[in-house]
């Protein structure tokens, strides 16, 4: 009822805060960018060094080491601009379709990513729920839970998906179970607190109704538990993504982010791990984004103070 | 037709050309086969995938395939494609390392995942203790690529010498500012790339016919990429999902390949075969001498064919 | 079928043993206490004789998944590899890393905080740190750090880092609005409104981040081995030990791994149990 | 006459940090159907945890209570009170009139009749026209009389209010007080009521508990003898003003600032 | 006289999902020093908000206001003020004694005159022996009271005072009462101070303000000739009684149940 009108004024806002908030992000980065460079001259320098006394090259100038190791071919830390480079010729240079696109391999990881956070989220909220709800769950269950997240993914990954392979089920299925894993248990973590923060007054006033535990879940638990919810998906989101990227190796490095960062390392293609990074980061910046967006959206509507 | 999948021991690349021609020569197709090739990589063990039943043969080192018999999972060799070992340590000139008597207090990169035997078995027979310390070697996990060697944080790395040792090469370091040593020279080497399968599929004598037919095949392809580097590398480029490999290197290490595998008819080499099992006995990597873990009957039939 | 018959009535009886505990009202706290360390324990025993019976009971090959006995059997005769793994990885990997993770991400919230400008514009940086995926991550920092611990800890300080900015921001502006009205009425400087009252209402978010880190710096402690290190760790282990197909011997590392992550988990929650007496989660019924 | 709400000899302990706190000693008390009663006392004499303890909320460390003929719980699970709480307690992400349609929702009402419910009260206590804002968009009083709101709509035959009027000013709590007299007349139910206004307690009820602190207990139990009917001027009445003189004789019995 | 508070035309208006709340519409006041200045007003009137503006917590929409000569800000920063808010608002983290302590440690007093204050301020509100409970083991009305000692600890020049008394009973309120007046006639402190009882507004002003609703507007400002030194017995008197007529009269001519 109230949506149209709460959302409005925060469309209105758009415009002026859009502007408010680039310029920040703009300085920051610039400046990220700078420290960048200084590093990329710093780590190279060695080996260019190296390079030129081979080339029996003795007399180079400060300015001519500084240029060539800022165009290393096998850079210890690449340059930004050819990451930049690299990142557009394969993302707009390269068709979309292409095997050589960072967009063709962003795809494929994302699907998993959004498939394994969905299936991560639902997951990890229904297991919250159960452990506030029975004792014998919060007992029996949290703690084999946090085991489960104490072993290294990686080692077990090429089981999991060996596994399911065998069993026939393979493609976009067995990395975004790999994402799933990652990612439920920051949100489980965040959301026991979460369905456990409503004050004692609130939950009071829940049993002179003698509400149904699916009542007080449903009207009381969950509303109070959407900051932690949304803080726990921000992190989760992330965490699925680099799932998405881990249940790509096993799966015989085919395409993927994954497949591109790990190909790149077996080549010692610096540059391409770099740009695949970036392509990587940029994917989770803007999920987290729009979960943040999500969250700003939800808690207007919830009547939030602003 | 007959369907074989076949799980690669690492990723898509010219060390597979034999198997990519022979799929895109329509070799499999001719003997009625329909090949699947799934490429590998540093995670997958293709042990594993073989005993989960996600492949019938296997692209295999010989220390793995035979200490995964020792733990019980039955994997013959039905043929060994490759003659030669392609594995080396390969060292920088300025590390002052001109033979192995100078390995003394250096550090070394060294591959594990089961490929770590020839080396401790070569360091052994030059009594090198591996631990560290002046009198020893120090031993680092090296991971795929060859950082390590470009940026000095070892005196030595492994390598392959159809692949990693161009890479460095491709880096512009010059072979002359290079010391390599060949396992293959000081007899401590093990049996690369080999096909392998599980002992009871070979009860059923269609299969063994299938392999045949396979492996033949296969060596076909083998021997149209030796003659032919170029076209196999653009094939595998063809095969590549991820978009990473160059022309340039696959190119270089199909050259390669065809000597790893030249006079080879995919017949297991006994001599080999009797050096690679004395080095993992040695080693303790298997705790008996193997029993039935070749067999000539596959390679005997693709002969015949 | 047998095996079948035998993995529902074993999962039957677990679950029925621990309704029961559950429900049970103990008479003393010390009971009660051992209630508690009872029900997960029964859990956990029912899990590993479902294991046991399934993988003899079907024949599952060791190298897929070896039996919780075969597992036993490693911890026992290998223990003093397992020891020196464990102090590498975990003690001097994992442990640095999480403290400098942990407390980046901490005071960066803090600054993010206290700077405007920084808050838009380094949190939107910040979120893309998070997702550096640490099979990116970890080759570089093998390449700029070396092939010691330094790197271990440099992975984990980035996979922490997240987590912990995300939540301190969250948790500090969790103070309710007359609470930030009654130190405004004090004319509280930066540092006083930090300490005396955002910080401890953000200390739930805070420890929240603490506990996920925990699990985290533990995996990406063993992961980041995988991609280079020196011939001990449990990541080097794991990595080494599938290749020769001694996967008895991963489980192994696996089992201290998990024991290990989970006692360094509870030991954050009994922290956090005694600094946040206060919140409700703790104080409801 | 039915007893609706029966205690003997309860007792709570509360452990704390520093001690157990002794909140309620032996208290004995007998409501009635019909009855309006009273509670009051010194701040931290143990009021509000005795209405807890009749609501359930509180779980006494000895003694017995029936309510409605049975155990407390039975008697919450029924649906068989309203409540007010002494602190609003309304919940920050549903409007005012979502606040007020809270129980209404929780028992199952129609959307009718929740809106019918919902208009009635909220022009009840005089906020109408304020549906649609958030519990902090509200003053003090405001919120205090929506959280009244939501348990009128309840309708219930047992109410239990603590400290309903104690943000109010005279005119609206006047206004309240005959409501709720009239309210109370009208359907006869039983009130119980927690106040600190010595004639707000005179005026409405027809048994006044006066409690004392330390360890919590009852000093004086007076029943009214004034009539049903009561309108505002009673208050002028020497019936009125020597029933009030009581009460706070029984307060200042009680009380710890006797120097 | 100095003026301390002085407001002209001042007006605010909230702007909410449904439309402008007029809060505060040309509001004229003038504080000055060692006055005891009341709000009263019904629920909604915007007394809060007024005490607010003064204590820099809301910005007016359009008027001027000074506080102590210059901005409210600048006499926020100053600490020229203590505030006691509506709701009690402890920090849960905290013990009573350290929610006293906050603003003293707020203010870096040293450990032992912040330990004589909190003695001090918590026997005064008689909390004395409930030092180290934590808010939630408090009754609504204690937990009020601390929060009236922790404002009191401040030792402000400006007292801001929003209906602190509202949860206490007669007894305690009374007694509380005689101790601000006392505090007040003493130290020559100003207090601004919002109430919802009448007498308690005659009692304790030397100025009381009348407020009306919708928008909030000032009705009357009743100036009082009684005595600065008032016993409790001045409430019987003739001319008490006439001021509490005057500001009966008042709040009814600005209130909605005019029916
Ligand atoms: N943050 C806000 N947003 C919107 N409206 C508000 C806000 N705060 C107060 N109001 C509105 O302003 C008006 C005055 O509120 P205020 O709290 O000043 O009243 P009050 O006189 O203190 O009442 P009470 O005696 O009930 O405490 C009310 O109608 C209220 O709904
Ligand atoms: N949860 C609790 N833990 C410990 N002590 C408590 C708790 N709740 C209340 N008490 C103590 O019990 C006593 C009675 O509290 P109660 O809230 O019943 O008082 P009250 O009569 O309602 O007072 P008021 O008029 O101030 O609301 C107080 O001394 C209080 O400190
Ligand atoms: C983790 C890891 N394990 C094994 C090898 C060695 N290896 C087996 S096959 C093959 C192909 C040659 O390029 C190589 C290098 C490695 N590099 N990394
Ligand atoms: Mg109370
Ligand atoms: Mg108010």
């Amino acid at each position: 009822m109230s949506a149209a009108t709460a959302v409005k004024p925060l469309g209105a806002r758009k415009a002026p805060a859009f502007l408010h908030n680039v310029v920040p992000v703009l300085v920051v980065a610039a400046a990220i960018v700078a420290l960048w460079y200084v590093g990329a001259v710093l780590l190279n320098a060695p080996q260019q060094r190296d390079a030129f006394e081979r080339a029996g090259n003795s007399t180079y100038t400060a300015a001519e080491l500084v240029e060539a190791t800022l165009n290393q071919k096998r850079p210890v830390l690449p340059s930004p601009h050819q990451v930049a480079e690299d990142f557009w010729t394969s993302t707009v240079l390269t068709s979309p379709t292409s095997k050589r696109s960072l967009v063709y391999h962003g795809w494929v990881t994302l699907s998993s990513t959004l498939l394994g956070f969905a299936a991560g989220t639902l997951f990890g909220v229904a297991l919250a729920i159960l452990i506030v709800h029975s004792a014998v769950m919060d007992k029996s269950l949290m703690p084999w839970i946090i085991a489960s997240q104490t072993i290294p993914i990686l080692a077990i990954a090429p089981m999991i998906i060996v596994v399911l392979n065998a069993v026939g089920i393979t493609g976009l299925l067995p990395k975004a179970l790999i994402s799933m894993y990652l990612s439920f248990f920051p949100v489980t973590v965040g959301m026991v607190k979460g369905l456990r923060a409503p004050d004692v007054i609130n939950l009071d006033l829940m049993r002179t109704y003698s509400a149904t535990q699916p009542q007080v879940l449903w009207k009381l638990r969950l509303p109070s538990s959407v900051p932690f919810l949304f803080t726990s998906m921000k992190v989760a989101i992330a965490a699925s993504l680099v799932g998405a990227i881990v249940g790509e190796l096993p799966t015989g490095v085919v395409a993927g982010l994954g497949a591109r960062l790990l190909s790149g390392s077996y080549y010692g293609q610096t540059v391409q791990i770099w740009s695949a990074l970036v392509a990587a980061s940029l994917l989770a910046a803007a999920l987290v984004a729009l979960v943040s967006l999500a969250e700003k959206i939800v808690l207007a509507r919830m009547g939030a103070r602003p | 037709a007959d369907s074989v999948t076949l799980q690669l021991k690492w990723v898509t690349q010219a060390q597979f050309d034999g198997y990519y021609v022979a799929k895109a020569k329509g070799y499999y197709d001719e003997a009625g086969l329909d090949v699947t090739l799934k490429p590998g990589g540093p995670d997958i063990a293709p042990e594993q995938v073989i005993a989960g039943g996600g492949a019938d043969v296997i692209v295999d080192w010989i220390a793995a395939a035979l200490s995964a018999r020792d733990k019980g999972l039955p994997l013959v060799n039905i043929a060994q494609p490759f003659a030669h070992s392609g594995l080396m340590l390969t060292c920088l000139k300025s590390s002052g390392i001109k033979t192995s008597e100078d390995f003394k207090g250096k550090t070394l990169g060294v591959w594990f995942f089961g490929n770590e035997l020839p080396f401790y078995a070569w360091m052994k027979q030059l009594g090198l203790p591996t631990e560290g310390g002046a009198d020893g070697v120090t031993v680092i996990k090296q991971a795929f690529n060859v950082d390590p060697l470009l940026q000095k944080q070892a005196d030595c790395i492994s390598t392959m010498n159809y692949n990693e040792y161009n890479q460095v090469l491709e880096a512009g370091i010059p072979a002359d500012d290079l010391v390599v040593f060949k396992y293959d020279d000081v007899g401590v080497s093990l049996l690369e790339d080999g096909l392998y399968v599980m002992e009871d599929s070979l009860k059923d004598p269609a299969f063994v016919d299938k392999m045949a037919k396979f492996v033949k095949a296969s060596m076909k392809g083998f021997d149209y990429a030796a003659a032919n580097p170029e076209e196999a590398a653009e094939i595998i480029l063809d095969n590549d999902d991820t978009g990473a490999q160059t022309m340039e290197h696959q190119v270089s290490m199909a050259k390669e390949i065809a000597k790893l595998t030249e006079g080879s008819d995919g017949t297991l080499d006994m001599g080999k075969y009797e050096q690679s099992v004395k080095i993992l006995l040695d080693a303790g990597v298997i705790s008996k001498e193997p029993e039935g873990a070749y067999t000539t009957a596959v390679t005997d039939k693709a002969k015949a064919m | 079928m047998i095996t079948l018959l035998q993995i529902v009535l074993l999962i039957a009886v677990g679950t029925a043993v621990n309704v029961k505990l559950a429900r049970l009202r103990p008479a003393s706290q010390t009971l009660a206490r051992l209630r508690d360390l009872a029900v997960p324990m029964i859990f956990g025993l029912t899990i590993l004789a479902v294991w046991q019976v399934a993988v003899t009971g079907f024949g599952i090959p060791s190298v897929l998944l070896p039996a919780p006995s075969a597992i036993w059997g490693k911890i026992t005769t290998e223990y003093p590899t397992l020891w020196l793994d464990f102090a590498q990885t975990f003690l001097q990997g994992a442990l640095t890393g999480y403290a400098i993770g942990c407390g980046a991400g901490f005071l960066v919230a803090l600054l993010v905080d206290r700077v405007d400008f920084l808050k838009r514009g380094l949190l939107p940086i910040g979120n893309l740190v998070s997702a550096l995926p640490i099979v990116g991550v970890a080759p570089i920092m093998v390449m700029w750090f070396g092939f010691g611990v330094a790197s271990k800890a440099a992975v984990v300080v980035i996979m922490t880092f997240f987590p912990m900015l995300v939540n301190t921001v969250a948790g500090l502006n969790a103070s309710g609005k007359m609470e930030r009205d009654l130190m405004r009425t004090y004319a509280a400087s930066h540092g006083q409104f930090l300490t005396k009252l955002r910080l401890p209402a953000a200390m739930p978010f805070i420890f929240n981040a603490l506990k996920i880190n925990s699990t985290l710096a533990l995996i990406g402690a063993i992961v980041a081995e995988f991609f280079g290190s020196p011939v001990v760790g449990m990541g080097f282990r794991i990595s080494t030990e599938v290749g020769r197909l001694a996967i008895d011997m991963v489980w192994a590392e696996i089992a201290v791994a998990a024991l290990a992550g989970s006692l360094f988990y509870a030991l954050v929650s009994l922290v956090e149990r005694l600094t946040t007496f206060w919140h409700p989660s703790f104080r409801a019924r | 006459m039915t007893s609706v709400i029966s205690v003997s000899d309860l007792s709570l302990t509360f452990e704390t940090n520093d001690g157990p706190v002794h909140a309620l000693s032996k208290i004995d008390l007998e409501v009635e159907k019909g009855d309006f009663v009273s509670f009051i006392g010194p701040s931290g004499c143990g009021k509000t945890t005795l209405l807890r303890v009749i609501a359930d909320l509180e779980q006494p460390t000895s003694g017995n209570i029936s309510v409605n003929g049975t155990s407390p719980e039975n008697a919450r699970k029924d649906r068989a009170y309203g409540y007010v709480f002494q602190a609003a307690g309304l919940y920050p992400w549903r409007t005012i009139a979502k606040n007020v349609a809270l129980p209404l929702e929780i028992m199952g009402l129609s959307r009718q009749e929740q809106e019918r419910r919902i208009r009635k009260n909220l022009e009840l206590v005089n906020l109408a026209g304020f549906e649609k804002k958030y519990p902090w968009q509200l003053s003090g009083g405001m919120q205090q009389r929506a959280s009244i709101a939501r348990a009128l709509a309840l309708e219930p035959d047992l109410l239990l209010m603590d400290e309903p009027f104690g943000a109010l000013d005279e005119i609206v709590r006047d206004h309240l007080n005959e409501q709720l007299l009239d309210l109370w007349a009208k359907t006869e139910k039983t009130v119980v009521f927690v106040t600190h206004s010595i004639p707000e307690a005179v005026y409405l009820s027809t048994k006044i508990v006066v409690m004392s602190p330390r360890p919590g207990r009852i000093e004086d139990v007076i029943v009214s003898d004034l009539p049903r009917e009561r309108p505002l001027d009673i208050r002028e009445t020497p019936e009125f003003l020597s029933l009030a003189h009581r009460v706070r004789e029984g307060l200042r019995a009680g009380h710890s600032y006797e120097d």
